[in-house]
C-alpha cells in the first residue's frame, strides 16, 4: 500500500522523463503555431501538439483516449484541416505584422495577465498531493471503465451526439453542396445546341488557350490568326476569378520580358 | 356601486366607439367624443353628490385582485383631493373638445386618431387620481405619457416631434426613479408582514430615515419634473409650444397636477418623516419657481411659451403651500389644482383661438386685438387675470390661502413668493397690452371674433373661475377634512398666533 | 464488472425526443420528397412536431424528477416553463421563418453567380433549414434541463451549430451574411473552449460531473476553493458569451445584423431562454452556496451589460442593430434576476424571458416586412414616416418598442418591475439602480425609432412595407396580443410560474 | 353690531349695471349709460336711507353690519363675505355714491361722441361696486378685494382708450404699481393672521391691545406701502400723472375725489393698530409730509391741466395722509379734508373736462387763455373749487386744511414745528400753482388755434359741476359746524388727551391764508402781467426742468428697477435657455456621446472580439487572483 | 513529480490557444488554435481524472473529441464558404459588419 501511495502522490520517474522531455516541445510547437507564417505549418505543428497530448494521455492511464486522440483528431480532424488548406491554397502565407492598432500589445498582456494568473492560481492552489490515482478506475480495464460510464450513465449525450452528428453533415451539406438544378446536358444535346445554334463558328470547337511557345498554359487566351486573343479559349471560371492573364503580353514581337513566368 | 370604474370605463367606451366610426364622418367623430366627455362629466358630477365631504375615509372604494402574485390590486377609493381633480379633469375634457374642435385637423393623423387618443387620456386621468394603489397609480402615471406624447407629437406645431420626446423622456426618466422607489417600498413591504401595495399598508412601513429619504426622493423628483418645478422645468415650455392648445390644457391642467397631487397622496403619505427633512429645501425651490417663472414669462417673446412659464410660477405656489404643512396651506394648494386649471385653460384655449386666426403665436404680431375681436379680447383678459390671482377671481382664494398657509409658518418663504404678485401683474399685464392694446398691428384688421361654439366653451370656464372666485366653499368644504386629515396624519398642527410675542 | 441497463424514463425526455424525431424525419424529407413538396412537407411537419413537443410538455408540466436519462436530465418546474417557452417562441418563430423570402436560395453558390440567379429564378429553397432549426431547438430545449456538464456541454454545441450555419443563410447582403456565421462561429468555439475549460476545473474541484456532485462539493466546502472559483469563472463565460452581457457580446450586433432576420428572431428570443435557463439551474442549486464568490463578479457584468447596451444603442442607425444593443441591454436586466437568487427572481427571469422572447420574435418579424426592391430596409432613416404608410405596422413596432422600453401596460414592465424587485429584495440595490437608469437611457432610442416611424415625414425611395404572409401575420400579431395581454392582466401566467418554478436538486 | 339685510344692495346695484352692461353687449349701447347712473343714483338714495337709519340709533348703535356668506374658511382662516357700515363707511359709501352719480351724469354728454360710452357707464358701476366694497368690506381680506377690484376699474378706465399705446402703457403702469402696494396689504393680512389669528376689523381691534408692538408696527408699515400705492404717495406715487390719459370724469371720480383717497381709509379704518405703533404712524407723517410738498412742486411746472390738477391730487392726499399719521386728533381732519377735497377737486377735474371738451381735446394751458368769456359756468364752479383748494375762508378747504395744519404744528415739539412748516409751505406752493391754472386757462390773452372754438358745455354736464361746486362751498362749514365730524366719527377712535397748543388757531390760520396770498401774489406777478408763451419755454432753470419731469420720478423708476429688471429678465431668459435647459440637453448628448464612443468598441473585427473576451476573462481571473490572495 | 504539472502543461497550451485567436488573421489558423484550446481543456481533463480517481473526466474528454470533430466540419464549411466568397481566408476581410 505504502507503494501506492507512493505512486499516487508522484509520478514515477519514467513518466517525469517523458514529461520533461515532452512537454516544452508540445510547447515549443504549440508557441510555433502561433509565430509560423505558413498555415499549413501551423497544421503540422498543430499535429504534433495532439500526438504528444495523445502521449500524455497514455502515460496517465487513458490509453483508449490517447488512441481516440490519435485515430480521431489527428487522424480525422488534422486531416480535414488540411484538406481545406489544400482548397484555401496550401501556399498562402500569413504575414505577421499586425493590421489592427493595439491588438498585439493587448494580446501580449492579456497572454501573459492570464497565463501568470492562471498558473499562480493552480501553485496556490496546490493540486495533486492527495491525488487518488486513476489505477482503481481503471482496475477493470480503461476501456472497459469508460464504455461502463458511457453506456449508462452518460447514455442520453451519447445519443444526443448523433444530434450534433447529423446536424454537422447537414450543414456541410447545406453550405458545400450544389445541387443539380438543371439537367446537365447530354453529349447529344450539346452537339445539336452547336450546330442548330446562332452561328456556326463554334461549331468544330472552341479554340484550346495558349500561346505556343512563349505561354503555353490554360490561362492564357490563345491568339487569333489576326493575332487579336480569343476570349473564348479559356474557361469561364477562370475569367471569374481574374486568374487569366492578357495574352498581349505574349505576341511576338512585343515580348515584355519584364513579366516574370510563374514558376 | 362601482362609480369609479364606470367614470373610467365611459371614455375608454367612447374610444371604442370613435374607433368604429369611418374615418372620413369628421363630424360625426367630433360629436360623439363631445357627447362622451359630457356623459362623463354628468356621471362625476352626479358621483360628486354622494360624496360624504366630512368624511376623511377613501370613499366610493372598489378593489379587486390584479395580479396577486405581487399583491397587487385594482383599488380606487377617492378622497376630498382626489374628487376635487377628478372634477376637474372631467370638467375640462368636453370644454378641450369643443374648443378645439378644429385643431386636430393639421395633424399627422386623422381627426379620429385625435379623438380616441384624448378619450384614452380622459380614462387615465381619471384613474390617475382614482388609484389607492401604488403600482396602479404608477401604471397609470407612465401610460398616460402616450397619448399625450402622440398628441403632442402628432397634432402639435413647430419642433413638436422633438418637445414630444423631450417630454417623453423627461416624463419617464422621473418615473423610473420612482420605479425605484416603488419596488423598494414594494420589497420592505414583504419583509413587513406580506407583500403590498395598498397605499394605506405601506404608509405604515417601517424603515431607516435613510431609507426614507432616498425614497422619498424618488417619487419627489417624479413629481417635481411633472409639476415642474425649477429647475426640471425646461421641458414644459418646449411642449406647451408645440401641442395644441387642447393638449396644452390637459397637460398643463390635469397632468401636471398629477404631480403635485402625488407629492400630497404619496410623498406626504408615504414618507412623513423625509417629507419633514426636506420640506426646508423643497419650500426654497418653490419660491425659485415662482419668482423664476415669473420673470421668465416676462421675457417670453411667444405667447404659449409666456403661459408655460406663468404655470411654473403656479406649480411653484402650489408645493409651496404643500409643504408648508398647514390647513390653510394645503386646503390653498389642493385648490390652486383646482383653479389653475380653469385659468391655464382659458389663458391657453383663448389664447390658441388668437394664435389660431393670426398664424403665429409670437406676441408681438397681435396688437390692437380689443378693437377688432373684442370678446376674444374679453375673454383673454379675464383669463390673464385670473392667472394673476385678482381678488374676486378663483385663483385668488386658493394664491392667498397659499401665501398665508405659508406665512404661518416660513414668513421668509411667503414674503419673497408674495413678490410673485408683482411680477404676476407684469407677465399678464405686458402681453395683454402688446396683444390687446394698440394700434392694430398690420394682419390683424380682419381677424373674426369668437363664435358661439367657442363662446359656449369657454363660458364655462369663465363661469368657474368667477363664482368660485366669491364662493369657494362647497369646494374648500370637500378639501378641507382630507388636506386636515393629511396634516394632521404627519403630525402638524396649524402655529397658533403669537400675539408678535415671539 | 456488471452491466445494468440504463433507465431513461422516456417520458420526461419525449419533448426533446419528438423534437429529434422531427429532425430526423426532416432530413429524410430532404432526400426523398420532391422539391415542389418539401417546402410545404417541410413546414407542417416542423410545426406539427413543436406542436406535439408542446402537448408533451404540457402533460409532463406536474413531472419532477431527477432521474430521468440517469441523471443527466432534471426535469421539474422551470424546466418545464423553460422548455414550454422555448417551443412557444420556436413556434412563431417558424411562422416567420416559413417566409422562404428571407434564405438564400442556394448557399453553395456564389454570391452574385449565374448559378445564384439560377437557383432565385427556378425558386430553390434551402429547406434544410427546418430540420437545422428543430436540432438547434432540441439543443435549446436540453439546455437548460441538463444536470450534468457533459450533457450541458453536448446541449450548447447542439443549439450552436445549427445557428451558426443558419446565421450565414441570408437571401440577401450574402457576404454580410457569411461575415456573421462566421464571426458566431469562431467566437462561438472560442467561448465554448472556455467553457469547456471551466467544467475542466469543476470536475477537478469536485471529482464530479453531474451538478448534484458538485452541488455536494460546494455545500461541503470542502474542496480547493481555487478551482471552484476558476471553474465557475470559465463556465460563467461560456453561458455569458450565448446570452450576450459585455465584454463577451461583440458577437452578437454583428450577428444579429447579419443573420436572415427570421432566424435573428428567433435566436435573440429562444437562445436567451436556453441560456438564461440553464445559467438559472446552474447559479441556483449548483453554485447558490458559493454566492460570495460570484455575485458581485456577476453584478458588476450586469451594471456594465446594462450600461453599455442603453449607451451605444442609441447611437445606432440600423435597426437590427439597434434591436441587438437592446438585447445586449436585456441580457444585463435579465442578469439581475441571476443575482438575486431568490425564488422571485426565478419567477421574474421566466416571466422575463417569456416576455421579452415574444416581443422579440414579433418586433423582428416586423423587419422582415420593411423592403425595397434590395431586400430588407434596416437603415433607420428610411424607416421615416413608416407610421404614415402603413401604421398598424408601425403601430405595432412602436408597441413591441414600448415594451422594450418597459412602459406600463406591457409585458415589459412587469418583467422589469418583477425582476428588479426581486433583485433589490435580495440586496443587490445597486444593480437596480444602475437598471432603472439605464432603462431611462434605453428609452431614449426606442422613442427615437417611435419619432421616425410617426413623426417624420417619409421619404420617397423605394421603402415600402410588405403585406406579410398569413403566417408572419398570425406570429406578429400572437406577440402584440402576448406582449399587451402580459402587461395589462399578467396574473394567471405569473401564478402559473410561481407555482411551478421550483428547482429540485 | 346690529345686522342689517340692505347694505349688499349698496354695492350689488352697480355691480349688476356694470354685469349687465358688459354681458350684453351693443345692445345696451341705447340705455346702458341710463341704467348705469340710475344704479348709481340708487346706490346713492341708499346709502342715504342708510345714513337716516343711523343717525336714528345711538352712538354705540349706529355700525350695522352684514353676513353675505362664508367666503374662506380653512383651519383658523375663517373669512365671511360680510359687509359692515359705521360711521366712518358711510360718509365714504356717500362720497362715493353721490360724487359717483354726479360724475355718471356728466359723463353722459362727455362721452357721448364716444362709441364704447356704455363701456364706459359699465367701468364706472364696476368702479362704485369695487369702491364700496373697499369701504364696506368688514375684514382686511374683503377690503382688498375691493381694493384690487378698484385697481382693476381704474386700469380698465384708464386705460379706456388704449388703442393709443400710450394710455395703455400708463394704465398697466398704475396696475403694476398699485400692485406693489397691494403686496402690502398681503404683508399686513398675512401679519395679522399669523400674529392674532383673524383678519376682521373687529378681531383686529380687539387683539390689537395684546399684541407686541414690533408686530404692529410691521403691519402698519405695510399698510402703509399699501396705502402709497392707492393714494398715489411717495414712493409709489409715478402712476397718477399718466392716469390722466383717461377721460376726465374717471380722472375727476378715482384720481381725485375716491379711490385715490382709499389709503386715507385704510390707514383712519386701521387707527387701532398705528395708534399703538407709533413708529408705523410717524413713518406715515413722513410720506404725507413728502408728498405733499412733491406734488405740489411738480404742480407748479405743469402745463397740462389735468397733470397739474393730479398733482395737486396728490399733494392734497399728502395732507390728509399727514393729518391721518397724526394719530387720534388727525384721523378725522383726514377724514374732512378728504370729503371737502372729493368735492372741490371733483369739480375742478370736471370743469377741467369741460375746457377740454370745449377746446377739441386740447389739454396744455399755455394754449387756453381768456376761456372766462367762452365758458362763464365752468369758470364760475372751476373757480369756488379753486378758492375751495387755496384754503379762503369760508370755502370748504379753508375748514379742512387749516385743521390739518394746525393739527400738524400740535404734534408737538420739532416735529411739530417741521411739519407744520412743510403743511404752510405747501399751502403756499398750492395757491401758486392754482393760480397759475385758473390766470392761464382763463384770463389774458386767447393762445388757442384758429380753428378751435370754445364753448360752453351742455347741462348735463354743467349740472354736477355746479352741485360739487356748492359743495366745494358749503361741506368745510357743514362738516365743522359744531364739530359735526369730529363728533360724528368719535366712537371709532380712541379718545384722545388734549394736546398742548403750540400755537392758537388764530394764528395758524393767519400764517396759512398769509403764505397763499404770498403764493397768489407771486403767480400773479409772473403769469398775469406779461404775455404766456404758447409753448413751453426751453430756458428755464434746472429747477424747472426737474420739476417739469415730475421730480425725475419717472427717471429714477426706469433706472433703478425697470432697467435691471429688463436686464435681469434677458439674463435669466438666456440662463433658462443655456444653462438649465443646456444641462438637459447636455445630458441627452453626452449619453449620445458616450454611446457613440463606446461604438468603437464594436470594430468590425473578429480578433478584436475574441480579444475582449479574453481581455473579460482575464479580468475575471484577476478577481478571483485578488480573492484568493 | 507532482500530477499537476499536467495542469500547467494544460493552462499554458489554453492560453496559447487564445492568444492564437488573437494575434493570428488565417480562419483556419485560428480554428485550430481554438482547437489547441479545446485540446488543452481535455489535458485537464484527464489529469483531473486521475488525481480524482475516476474515469468520468476521460468520458468528458471523448466526447469532447466528438463534440469538436462535429464543430470541425460546421467550421470548416462555413469558412470554406466565406472563402468561396471572398477569395480570402482571412479573417480580418470579414469586417463588413462593424459599429
Amino acid at each position: 500500500m505504502n507503494e501506492l501511495a507512493l505512486q499516487v502522490g508522484q509520478t514515477a520517474a519514467p513518466e517525469a522523463m517523458l514529461f520533461w522531455i515532452l512537454a516544452p516541445l508540445t510547447l515549443a510547437a504549440a508557441l510555433g503555431m502561433l509565430l509560423v507564417k505558413k498555415a499549413v505549418h501551423s497544421a503540422i505543428l498543430m499535429a504534433f501538439v495532439m500526438v504528444a497530448l495523445a502521449i500524455f494521455y497514455i502515460a496517465q492511464g487513458a490509453p483508449f483516449l490517447g488512441i481516440v486522440q490519435i485515430v480521431v483528431y489527428t487522424g480525422a480532424v488534422m486531416m480535414l484541416f488540411l484538406f481545406i488548406l489544400m482548397l484555401v491554397g496550401v501556399d498562402s502565407s500569413d504575414s505577421l505584422t499586425e493590421t489592427i492598432r493595439g491588438l498585439r500589445p493587448i494580446a501580449i498582456t492579456a497572454a501573459v495577465g492570464f497565463g501568470g494568473l492562471l498558473v499562480s492560481l493552480l501553485g496556490r492552489a496546490s493540486i495533486g498531493r492527495g491525488a487518488v490515482g486513476i489505477e482503481a478506475a481503471n482496475s477493470e480495464g480503461n476501456v472497459e471503465g469508460i464504455a461502463q460510464l458511457l453506456f449508462s450513465t452518460f447514455v442520453w449525450p451519447f445519443e444526443v451526439v448523433s444530434a450534433l452528428l447529423i446536424t454537422a453533415a447537414l450543414g456541410a451539406m447545406v453550405l458545400a453542396h450544389h445541387h443539380r438544378i438543371q439537367e446537365r446536358p447530354t453529349q447529344r444535346q450539346l452537339s445539336i445546341d452547336r450546330f442548330r445554334g446562332d452561328s456556326l463558328a463554334t461549331a468544330a470547337g472552341l479554340p484550346a488557350p495558349g500561346v505556343f511557345a512563349r505561354h503555353n498554359a490554360v490561362d492564357v487566351p490563345a491568339l487569333l490568326p489576326d493575332g487579336s486573343p480569343a476570349p473564348a479559349s479559356v474557361n469561364a471560371s477562370l475569367k471569374a476569378r481574374g486568374d487569366v492573364l492578357d495574352s498581349s503580353h505574349f505576341e511576338l514581337g512585343t515580348v515584355d520580358t519584364s513579366v516574370e513566368e510563374e514558376k | 356601486m362601482t362609480w369609479l370604474t364606470l367614470l373610467m370605463a365611459l371614455p375608454l367606451a367612447g374610444s371604442l366607439a370613435v374607433a368604429a366610426l369611418p374615418k372620413t364622418n369628421e363630424k360625426l367623430v367630433k360629436q360623439t367624443a363631445l357627447a362622451t366627455t359630457l356623459i362623463v362629466m354628468a356621471a362625476t358630477i352626479a358621483m360628486a353628490l354622494g360624496f360624504q365631504r366630512d368624511n376623511v375615509e377613501l370613499q366610493f372604494v372598489e378593489k379587486y385582485s390584479w395580479i396577486p402574485f405581487f399583491g397587487i390590486n385594482y383599488a380606487l377609493g377617492i378622497d376630498g383631493l382626489a374628487l376635487v381633480l377628478i372634477l376637474m379633469s372631467t370638467i375640462l375634457a368636453p370644454v378641450v373638445v369643443l374648443a378645439g374642435w378644429n385643431e386636430s385637423h393639421g395633424g399627422r393623423w386623422s381627426v379620429k386618431t385625435f379623438y380616441i387618443l384624448i378619450l384614452v387620456l380622459e380614462t387615465m386621468m381619471i384613474g390617475v387620481f382614482a388609484a389607492t394603489d401604488v403600482f396602479l397609480f404608477y401604471v397609470i402615471f407612465e401610460a398616460m405619457l402616450i397619448p399625450v406624447y402622440f398628441l403632442i407629437g402628432g397634432y402639435g406645431t413647430g419642433e413638436r416631434s422633438a418637445a414630444a420626446v423631450k417630454f417623453l423622456i423627461y416624463s419617464l426618466f422621473g418615473g423610473l426613479l420612482m420605479l425605484a422607489s416603488i419596488i423598494a417600498l414594494y420589497v420592505m413591504s414583504g419583509a413587513q408582514g406580506g407583500h403590498t401595495f395598498d397605499l394605506a399598508a405601506l404608509s405604515s412601513l417601517e424603515m431607516s430615515s435613510t431609507t426614507q429619504d432616498l425614497l422619498f426622493l424618488g417619487f419627489f423628483i417624479a413629481f417635481a419634473i411633472k409639476a415642474p418645478l425649477w429647475p426640471l422645468h425646461t421641458w414644459l415650455p418646449d411642449a406647451a409650444e408645440s401641442a395644441t392648445p387642447g393638449t396644452s390644457v390637459l397637460l398643463l391642467g390635469v397632468l401636471d397636477k398629477v404631480g403635485t397631487f402625488g407629492m400630497i397622496r404619496y410623498c406626504l403619505t408615504l414618507f412623513p418623516e423625509a417629507s419633514k427633512t426636506f420640506t426646508p429645501m423643497i419650500l426654497v425651490l418653490a419660491v425659485i419657481s415662482i419668482i423664476y417663472g415669473a420673470i421668465l414669462a416676462i421675457g417670453q417673446r411667444d405667447l404659449k411659451r409666456l403661459i408655460a412659464f406663468t404655470s411654473i410660477s403656479h406649480f411653484g405656489f402650489i408645493t409651496m403651500g404643500i409643504f408648508a404643512m398647514t390647513s390653510q396651506g394645503h386646503s390653498g394648494a389642493t385648490l390652486y389644482m383646482f383653479n389653475h386649471a380653469f385659468s391655464t385653460a382659458a389663458l391657453f384655449l383663448v389664447g390658441g383661438w388668437m394664435i389660431s386666426r393670426r398664424g403665429s403665436s409670437t406676441i408681438a404680431d397681435f396688437g390692437g386685438l380689443q378693437r377688432i375681436t373684442p370678446v376674444m379680447a374679453w375673454m383673454f383678459f379675464l383669463a390673464g387675470m385670473s392667472s394673476l390671482a385678482l381678488p374676486g377671481l378663483s385663483s385668488f382664494v386658493s394664491e392667498f390661502l397659499v401665501l398665508v398657509g405659508t406665512f404661518t409658518r416660513y414668513p421668509a418663504h411667503a414674503v419673497i413668493a408674495t413678490c410673485g404678485i408683482v411680477l404676476a401683474a407684469l407677465y399678464i399685464l405686458i402681453p395683454v397690452q402688446k396683444a390687446l392694446h394698440g394700434p392694430t398691428t398690420p394682419g390683424n384688421e380682419n381677424l373674426s371674433d369668437l363664435n358661439l361654439r367657442e363662446k359656449i366653451a369657454i363660458a364655462p370656464v369663465i363661469a368657474i373661475i368667477v363664482v368660485l372666485g366669491f364662493y369657494p366653499s362647497p369646494l374648500l368644504k370637500v378639501i378641507n377634512p382630507a388636506a386636515s386629515h393629511v396634516i394632521a396624519q404627519l403630525g402638524f398642527n396649524d402655529p397658533v398666533p403669537t400675539n408678535g410675542s415671539k | 464488472m456488471v452491466f445494468t441497463a440504463p433507465v431513461l424514463n422516456y417520458t420526461l425526455l419525449s419533448p426533446i425526443l419528438i423534437l429529434l424525431a422531427g429532425a430526423l424525419i426532416g432530413v429524410l424529407v430532404e432526400a426523398f420528397v420532391s422539391k415542389a413538396l418539401r417546402s410545404i412537407t417541410q413546414l407542417t411537419l416542423t410545426i406539427g412536431t413543436l406542436v406535439l413537443s408542446l402537448a408533451q410538455v404540457w402533460k409532463i408540466r406536474n413531472a419532477q424528477s431527477t432521474t430521468a436519462a440517469m441523471g443527466s436530465v432534471v426535469i421539474d418546474g422551470p424546466a418545464i416553463l423553460l422548455q414550454a417557452s422555448i417551443l412557444i417562441i420556436a413556434i412563431i418563430s417558424v411562422f416567420v421563418i416559413a417566409d422562404t423570402d428571407h434564405f438564400t436560395a442556394l448557399a453553395a453558390a456564389l454570391p452574385g453567380s449565374d448559378e445564384e440567379r439560377h437557383a432565385v429564378q427556378t425558386g430553390n429553397q434551402v429547406t434544410e433549414v427546418y430540420p437545422l432549426t428543430l436540432f438547434a431547438i432540441s439543443g435549446m430545449m436540453l439546455f437548460p434541463v441538463s444536470s450534468d456538464l457533459i450533457t450541458l456541454f453536448v446541449a450548447l454545441e447542439m443549439l450552436s451549430l445549427p445557428l451558426y450555419l443558419m446565421a450565414g443563410l441570408s437571401r440577401r447582403r450574402r457576404l454580410a451574411s457569411q461575415e456573421a456565421a462566421l464571426k458566431y462561429f469562431l467566437l462561438g468555439a472560442f467561448s465554448s473552449a472556455f467553457f469547456l475549460f471551466g467544467m475542466a476545473y469543476l470536475y477537478g474541484y469536485s471529482a464530479s460531473v453531474t451538478f448534484a456532485g458538485i452541488r455536494e462539493s460546494v455545500v461541503g466546502g470542502s474542496g480547493n476553493d481555487v478551482l471552484l472559483l476558476i471553474g465557475i469563472a470559465f463556465v460563467s463565460i461560456g453561458l455569458l458569451f450565448k446570452v450576450g452581457a459585455v465584454p463577451f457580446h461583440a458577437w452578437s450586433p454583428d450577428v444579429y445584423q447579419g443573420a436572415p432576420t427570421p432566424i435573428t428572431g428567433f435566436m435573440a428570443a429562444a437562445t436567451k431562454i436556453a441560456a438564461f435557463g440553464a445559467m438559472l439551474r446552474i447559479y441556483y442549486t449548483v453554485f447558490a452556496n458559493a454566492q460570495w464568490s460570484w455575485s458581485p463578479l456577476l453584478s458588476a457584468i450586469a451594471v456594465i451589460t446594462m450600461l453599455f447596451g442603453s449607451f451605444v444603442a442609441i447611437a445606432q442607425r440600423d435597426v437590427k442593430r439597434m434591436l441587438a444593443y437592446s438585447s445586449i441591454a436585456h441580457a444585463g436586466f435579465l442578469l439581475a434576476g441571476v443575482i438575486a437568487l431568490n425564488k422571485a427572481g426565478l419567477d421574474a427571469s421566466i416571466f422575463y424571458l417569456f416576455a421579452y422572447g415574444v416581443a422579440t420574435v414579433g418586433a423582428f418579424a416586423i423587419v422582415t416586412l420593411v423592403r425595397d426592391s434590395a431586400g430588407e430596409v434596416t437603415d433607420l432613416n428610411r424607416w421615416k414616416g413608416l407610421g404614415k404608410r402603413s401604421p398598424w405596422v408601425a403601430a405595432t413596432f412602436a408597441g413591441f418598442l414600448l415594451a422594450f422600453a418597459g412602459i406600463p401596460l406591457t409585458s415589459g414592465f412587469i418583467g422589469k418591475f418583477s425582476i428588479f424587485s426581486a433583485a433589490y429584495e435580495s440586496g443587490a440595490k445597486g444593480v437596480v439602480i444602475v437598471g432603472v437608469l439605464s432603462s431611462a437611457i434605453a428609452a431614449f432610442f426606442y422613442i427615437r425609432v417611435i419619432v421616425l416611424m410617426f413623426f417624420t415625414d417619409p421619404v420617397q425611395d423605394g421603402t415600402s412595407v410588405e403585406i406579410p404572409s398569413e403566417l408572419t401575420r398570425i406570429a406578429i400579431i400572437f406577440s402584440i396580443v402576448v406582449t399587451i395581454a402580459l402587461g395589462v392582466y399578467p396574473a394567471p401566467l405569473l401564478d402559473f410560474i410561481t407555482n411551478l418554478a421550483i428547482f429540485i436538486r | 353690531m346690529m345686522s342689517s339685510h340692505s347694505l349688499v344692495y349698496l354695492i350689488a346695484l352697480p355691480l349688476a349695471g356694470a354685469a349687465i352692461l358688459l354681458l350684453a353687449g351693443r345692445r345696451s349701447d341705447k340705455w346702458g349709460h341710463l341704467l348705469a347712473t340710475g344704479l348709481s343714483a340708487s346706490s346713492f338714495f341708499l346709502g342715504l336711507y342708510q345714513l337716516s337709519l343711523m343717525l336714528s340709533r345711538s352712538n354705540e348703535q349706529r355700525p350695522v353690519g352684514q353676513k353675505l356668506f362664508e367666503w374662506i374658511s380653512v383651519g383658523t382662516f375663517n373669512i365671511d363675505a360680510g359687509l359692515m357700515l359705521d360711521q366712518l363707511s358711510i360718509c365714504f359709501v356717500l362720497l362715493i355714491t353721490g360724487v359717483g352719480t354726479l360724475i355718471h351724469i356728466y359723463s353722459i354728454s362727455y362721452m357721448s361722441h364716444d362709441p364704447d360710452r356704455r363701456r364706459f357707464f359699465a367701468f364706472l358701476n364696476l368702479f362704485i361696486a369695487a369702491m364700496l366694497l373697499l369701504v364696506l368690506g368688514d375684514s382686511y381680506l374683503n377690503l382688498y378685494v375691493g381694493w384690487e377690484g378698484v385697481g382693476l376699474a381704474s386700469y380698465l378706465l384708464i386705460g379706456f382708450w388704449n388703442q393709443k399705446l400710450a394710455y395703455a402703457t400708463a394704465s398697466k403702469k398704475a396696475f403694476v404699481m398699485n400692485r406693489i402696494g397691494d403686496m402690502g396689504l398681503s404683508f399686513a393680512i398675512m401679519i395679522a393672521f399669523a400674529t392674532m389669528g383673524t383678519v376682521s376689523f373687529t378681531g383686529v381691534k380687539a387683539a390689537a391691545e395684546h399684541t407686541s408692538t414690533a408686530a404692529l408696527t410691521a403691519i402698519g408699515i405695510m399698510l402703509l406701502l399699501a396705502a402709497t400705492g392707492k393714494s398715489a404717495q411717495f414712493p409709489l406715487q409715478a402712476w397718477l400723472g399718466d392716469a390722466m390719459a383717461g377721460p376726465t370724469p374717471v380722472s375727476a371720480l378715482i384720481h381725485a375725489a375716491t379711490m385715490v383717497t382709499a389709503g386715507v381709509y385704510l390707514i383712519t379704518r386701521s387707527n387701532f393698530i398705528f395708534d399703538a405703533a407709533p413708529t408705523a404712524q410717524l413713518l406715515v407723517v413722513i410720506v404725507g409730509a413728502i408728498t405733499l410738498m412733491f406734488g405740489a412742486l411738480i404742480g407748479t411746472a405743469k402745463d397740462d391741466i389735468k397733470k397739474a390738477l393730479a398733482a395737486s391730487t396728490m399733494s392734497q392726499i399728502g395732507y390728509m395722509i399727514l393729518g391721518a399719521g397724526l394719530g387720534p386728533v388727525g384721523y378725522a381732519f383726514a377724514i374732512m379734508h378728504l370729503l371737502t377735497h372729493g368735492f372741490f377737486k371733483a369739480g375742478m377735474f370736471l370743469g377741467a373736462g369741460s375746457v377740454i371738451h370745449g377746446m377739441n381735446d386740447e389739454v396744455n394751458i399755455r394754449k387756453y387763455g381768456a376761456l372766462r368769456k367762452f365758458m362763464p359756468i365752468t369758470f364760475a364752479t372751476f373757480g369756488f373749487g379753486y378758492l375751495a383748494i387755496l384754503g379762503v375762508p369760508p370755502f370748504a378747504g379753508f375748514y379742512s386744511k387749516d385743521m390739518i395744519i394746525e393739527t400738524a404744528f400740535n404734534s408737538g415739539g420739532i416735529k411739530g414745528i417741521i411739519l407744520g412748516s412743510v403743511t404752510l409751505l405747501g399751502a403756499g406752493i398750492t395757491a401758486f400753482y392754482m393760480t397759475r391754472v385758473m390766470i392761464l386757462t382763463f384770463t389774458g390773452t386767447s393762445r388757442w388755434d384758429e380753428e378751435v372754438h370754445p364753448y360752453e358745455s351742455p347741462w348735463l354736464m354743467w349740472l354736477p359741476m355746479a352741485i360739487l361746486a356748492v359743495g366745494s362751498v358749503t361741506s368745510g362749514y357743514l362738516l365743522s359746524h359744531g364739530n359735526a365730524l369730529v363728533n360724528w366719527l368719535s366712537p371709532l377712535f380712541e379718545s384722545h388727551g388734549e394736546h398742548d397748543e403750540f400755537l392758537p388757531p388764530m394764528v395758524v390760520s393767519g400764517l396759512a391764508l398769509a403764505m397763499v396770498a404770498i403764493g397768489v401774489a407771486i403767480a400773479f406777478l409772473k403769469y398775469s402781467r406779461s404775455d404766456v408763451d404758447a409753448v413751453a419755454p426751453s430756458d428755464v432753470s434746472i429747477f424747472t426742468t426737474i420739476a417739469r419731469q415730475d421730480l425725475m420720478q419717472d427717471r429714477f423708476n426706469e433706472a433703478v428697477f425697470m432697467r435691471p429688471g429688463q436686464l435681469l429678465t434677458s439674463v435669466l431668459v438666456k440662463t433658462d435657455e443655456a444653462i438649465i435647459d443646456g444641462a438637459v440637453r447636455g445630458v441627452g448628448r453626452a449619453a449620445m456621446g458616450t454611446g457613440a464612443t463606446l461604438r468603437g468598441v464594436q470594430s468590425g473585427f473578429v480578433r478584436s472580439y475574441a480579444a475582449l473576451i479574453l481581455i473579460g476573462a482575464v479580468a475575471l481571473i484577476a478577481a478571483i487572483w485578488v480573492v484568493v490572495q | 513529480m507532482n500530477a499537476a504539472n499536467y495542469l500547467y502543461l494544460s493552462a499554458m497550451l489554453f492560453t496559447i490557444g487564445a492568444v492564437g485567436v488573437v494575434v493570428r488573421r488565417n480562419a483556419i489558423v485560428v480554428f485550430m488554435c481554438i482547437e489547441l484550446m479545446l485540446n488543452a481543456a481535455n489535458l485537464s481533463f484527464v489529469t483531473f481524472s486521475r488525481i480524482n480517481g475516476d474515469l468520468n473526466g476521460q468520458v468528458v474528454a471523448f466526447f469532447t473529441m466528438v463534440v469538436a470533430a462535429c464543430e470541425v466540419v460546421v467550421g470548416l464549411a462555413i469558412i470554406v464558404t466565406i472563402y468561396r466568397s471572398r477569395r480570402s481566408a482571412s479573417v480580418d476581410d470579414a469586417s463588413l459588419l462593424k459599429r
